[in-house]
């Protein structure tokens, strides 16, 4: 029965990868965004354990008397306690663009924030933005927002 | 349309992701580095815990990335967030801050168990480290007008990662690779055993708690009037 | 104690005592460290270079090698690994206050990660250096904290942390169908990836290195990111830190996945990237975006060079990578003060003489005029494309070719402006002299290159007769063969 | 011993979609704690036991107590759901 348990996780690492992935791509809510990728690193993680999954093994700690006994493999294990640790400090600093973002444009939706980087950064080049033309090739052509934009400034 | 999309973009990947993982080895794994690493990590590193000996004597490399990956992203906040202010909020009721007084000790006793036993039992350096981050960072909560202070936190920082690559330094200067282990490994389940892996712990679990109990401080901070 | 680890290590160690010079009145050891510690591992690893006779690896923490993690020794990662603490040096950031401290030491986290890369025989490990380049580069790319930079590095960041979880899950899909991690492992193992499943971990680890190599569909975040943030950044990023993921692609290519469809992913996304760049470029109307745009349809002409087989398309990578790092690292330099609208550099070259004269001989050369290196490098790639001769090489032709003349309109664009008649007086801005001083070392660079060009075609061709030689790898590695202790 | 195993997966997998799209902010990060401590009782019975430590020590615990530290800075740590702002899209 322990093989069916190694299937189903399985199908959770999956399902957590994509749920994480998906929600990523599909949000515009640069908090939900820092979110979504704690799922999808949870899905990977999930994943790659499984990778060193036996069904018939004991966890790798070397107990007194029984020594023989086979084991999973640790490898994994230890890369993804690298992975874990990593995903914190990435979250944690992504969080502090996020306080600064909200500071500077006083919105956290991610169209919103883009368009008004773009004409801060047009006018300090000192170009008028092309409004006409969509966005350059490789890009995810940005619909305009619907929401009404406040007036510029910080907001707290 | 956009839950459509959405729908439609889940079930293409999940489909995509299935098909390409469909059929892999279940539950038994080729384990080509894996059986070797078990047969050989109790004579070459000497730790009951395997999993220890593989992120500190086999990747010990990588643990040194990862905790560079902690600093870089601490520094980069700190650039970021810019340097703390202070706190405000009122201080926290009675049976708060008692609790938090009384939790004190006991979280770094945790911490610090966790951590020395990381070679033996499930547990170490990272566990140990969040659990001492988060024994410094919760008395704050409860008085929000005390600060840690900055200094000392970024001189365990400082310390607790040059003694981490000092130790691998060593074994440079005796002749051997980068991190090599060092002293004898012991008697297998001791607790002073494994050589050097309990003083590189103690070395990671200060370093993760300073990194993430600046962070916390930092991310906890009121903002010094928007900019 | 001429180990190279210590060009990994010593950057490091100095990146985490730095943040101890900012109290203390320890300003003056604050900035002597950096620099001091970034020369010291150029010279160690020119010391290596110069000593090298064959390559062995370095088996961390003395255990063997496909057990513990390795690091490999060839001419090919000894270019690279060079590179990165000289680039960093000549873009080092200046000052002594909290913020520039803290800039200093991603610089050096930067640099430790980057040498890291080019050494590493290791998968994760790989991806563990990968990661802290692409942390310590976030950092960066706010440093500059306007609200552009924070939203540019937040996108950046979220668009490489996607990579990051695709490149992990390729990572685990290898581990589940080898059981192993040491690069020259997987390479006797390559038979078990040669399926669409291989395939498709082959496709995932390009999307996830690929976004600091501004790979085609991951490179949303370049134009922004060298646009809100400091040219020396954009420099550092543009022109270093991208090589470095290509050369992880590079490896991985070369010993993981040595089959045909591979290389055919790489070409196609190396292609559409330099469509895709190009063509962007001629639309910009600022300088600092043009040449952000222009990057990533250089880095595509990289990917395509690199995607040729044997040993033409490693010689011609390796000399288009090493041109475009003198070149764009220079050219975001002069637009340090360069970089608003093209309309606006009318009379520039009044102003600041010899920088106009510096960039147009960086642009000469990028486009390929004859006696610059530049010539040499495209030549290289363009011959091997015709020479490999299917349908998709000479679609990739076609693609450089016309990419070449868009390059052509935009750079003369710029060039024409620079050497108008200045409009109602107004001068745009002469350049700061570190600029400057830095970008004529790159000139000079180049210059020398194309006058040595002939003991340079004789060095690569020994680099490059190595670096394809994936039997001298394993062996080395595998072995026993020249492992250090 | 299956059973459970399917729950478990099936509760992750709710409070991953939970993530997504609850419309409260501080509700959607208690569901990443939640993914997170259904992931490492996930490692436990994979034989993981540091991994499921330091998951549920770093996932839910310390990950979470960053969110909600950020979402006050945010101004946005409230179960009022009018609080939300630019959540046209959820």
């Amino acid at each position: 029965m322990n093989w069916a348990i190694g299937l189903v996780m399985f199908v959770g690492a999956v399902g957590l990868s994509v749920i994480g992935i998906a929600g990523m791509l599909m949000s515009n809510h640069l908090f939900r965004m820092v979110l979504a990728l704690a799922v999808a690193e949870a899905g990977a993680n999930l994943l790659l354990i499984l990778a060193g999954y036996r069904w018939d093994a004991a966890a790798p700690i070397l107990l007194p008397g029984h020594s023989t006994q086979a084991m999973v493999d640790p490898v994994p294990q230890a890369m993804v306690l690298t992975a874990i640790v990593i995903g914190v400090g990435v979250q944690a600093l992504a969080l502090s663009l996020v306080i600064r973002v909200r500071q500077h444009y006083a919105t956290l939706d991610m169209r919103v924030a883009r368009q008004r980087m773009q004409d801060a950064l047009d006018q300090a080049a000192g170009v008028v933005p092309p409004r006409s033309q969509e966005g350059p090739a490789g890009e995810r052509p940005l619909p305009a927002p619907t929401r009404t934009i406040e007036a510029g400034g910080p907001h707290d | 349309m956009r839950n459509i999309a959405t729908l439609l973009l889940l079930g293409g990947l999940s489909f995509l992701l299935l098909v390409i993982t469909g059929g892999l080895l279940f539950g038994n794994p080729p384990m080509l580095i894996g059986q070797g690493i078990q047969q050989a990590a109790p004579t070459e590193v000497g730790a009951a815990n395997i999993v220890t000996a593989v992120v500190l004597g086999y990747r010990g490399l990588d643990t040194l990335g990862e905790l560079s990956i902690l600093f870089a992203a601490a520094t980069a906040g700190g650039l970021v967030l810019g340097s703390t202010r202070g706190r405000s909020g009122r201080p926290g009721g009675f049976i708060l801050r008692t609790g938090v007084d009384l939790l004190f000790p006991l979280m770094l006793v945790a911490g610090l168990y966790v951590v020395m036993h990381g070679h033996l039992t499930p547990g170490g350096g990272f566990q140990g480290g969040v659990i001492l981050a988060a024994a410094f960072f919760l008395p704050l909560l409860a008085r929000p007008q005390e600060s840690l202070d900055h200094t000392w936190l970024s001189v365990i920082e400082a310390l607790a990662g040059s003694a981490f690559i000092a130790l691998g330094l060593a074994a440079l200067f005796e002749g051997r690779a980068f991190l090599t282990p060092l002293f004898d490994h012991g008697v297998l389940g001791a607790l002073v055993s494994s050589g050097s892996l309990p003083l590189l712990y103690l070395a990671v679990g200060l370093k993760v708690g300073a990194e993430l109990a600046s962070l916390l401080v930092r991310l906890s901070a009121d903002d010094e009037g928007a900019s | 104690m001429t180990d190279v680890t210590l060009a990994v290590v010593l950057p490091l160690l100095g990146a985490f005592l730095l943040p101890l010079t900012a109290h203390r009145g320890l300003h003056w050891l604050g900035m002597l460290l950096g620099p001091a510690l970034l020369a010291l591992a150029a010279l160690l690893l020119f010391a290596t270079w110069t000593a090298f006779e064959s390559p062995y690896a370095i088996a961390l923490g003395g255990f063997a090698p496909p057990l513990g993690i390795t690091f490999y020794v060839d001419l090919l990662g000894l270019l690279f690994a060079l590179a990165v603490p000289l680039t960093s040096l000549l873009l080092w950031p200046g000052g002594s206050d909290e913020a520039a401290i803290r800039q200093q030491s991603l610089t050096l986290l930067l640099a430790a990660a980057l040498t890291g890369m080019a050494l590493s025989g290791d998968l994760f490990n790989l991806y563990v250096f990968y990661e802290l380049a692409a942390v310590a580069s976030y950092g960066l790319a706010a440093s500059s904290a306007t609200g552009p930079a924070f939203v540019a590095a937040f996108r950046f960041l979220l668009i490489s942390a996607l990579g990051s979880v695709v490149t992990l899950l390729g990572i685990a899909l290898i581990y589940f169908k080898t059981g192993t991690l040491n690069l020259a492992h997987l390479a006797t193992l390559s038979e078990r990836l040669a399926d669409p499943q291989g395939l498709a971990a082959f496709a995932m680890l390009l999307i996830g290195f690929g976004v600091k190599a501004e790979l085609f569909p991951v490179n949303a975040w370049v134009p922004e990111v060298y646009a809100a943030t400091g040219k020396r950044v954009a420099a550092l990023l543009a022109g270093l830190a991208s090589k470095l993921a290509v050369l992880a692609v590079v490896r991985i290519l070369l010993l993981v996945f040595p089959h045909d469809e591979a290389r055919q992913l790489l070409l196609l996304l190396g292609t559409l990237g330099v469509l895709s760049g190009e063509l962007a470029a001629w639309q910009a109307r600022d300088v600092t975006r043009m040449l952000a745009w222009s990057s990533i349809g250089q880095l595509g002409v990289v990917l395509v060079a690199f995607s040729l087989p044997g040993k033409a398309g490693l010689i011609a990578g390796v000399t288009v990578a090493m041109h475009h790092l003198v070149v764009k690292s220079a050219l975001f330099l002069l637009a340090d003060r360069w970089g608003g609208a093209v309309d606006r550099l009318k009379g520039a070259a009044t102003a600041s003489p010899l920088g106009a004269a510096l960039f147009v001989l960086f642009a000469l050369s990028l486009l390929g005029l004859p006696p610059l290196p530049g010539f040499w490098s495209k030549y290289l790639v363009l011959s091997g494309l015709a020479e490999a001769g299917s349908g998709m090489q000479h679609l990739a032709l076609g693609v450089i070719l016309l990419g070449t003349v868009i390059e052509g309109g935009y750079l003369l664009r710029i060039i024409t402006r620079l050497y108008a008649a200045p409009e109602r007086d107004i001068v745009p801005p002469a350049h700061r002299f570190p600029n400057l001083f830095a970008s004529g070392l790159l000139a000079l660079l180049l210059v020398a290159g194309a006058i040595l060009i002939d003991p340079l075609w004789q060095g690569l061709n020994t680099l490059a007769a190595s670096a394809t030689d994936t039997q001298v790898y394993v062996q080395t590695v595998l072995g026993g063969k020249g492992i250090t202790r | 011993m299956i059973w459970i195993a399917v729950m478990l997966v099936v509760l992750t997998l709710a409070a991953a979609l939970a993530v997504l799209l609850l419309e409260n902010l501080l509700a959607a990060v208690a569901a990443a704690s939640v993914v997170s401590l259904g992931v490492a009782v996930m490692f436990v019975i994979l034989q993981a036991p540091d991994v499921a430590m330091t998951e549920a020590v770093v996932g839910a615990g310390l990950s979470g107590l960053i969110l909600a530290l950020a979402l006050r800075r945010l101004g946005q740590a409230t179960l009022d759901i009018d609080a939300n702002e630019a959540e046209h899209d959820a």
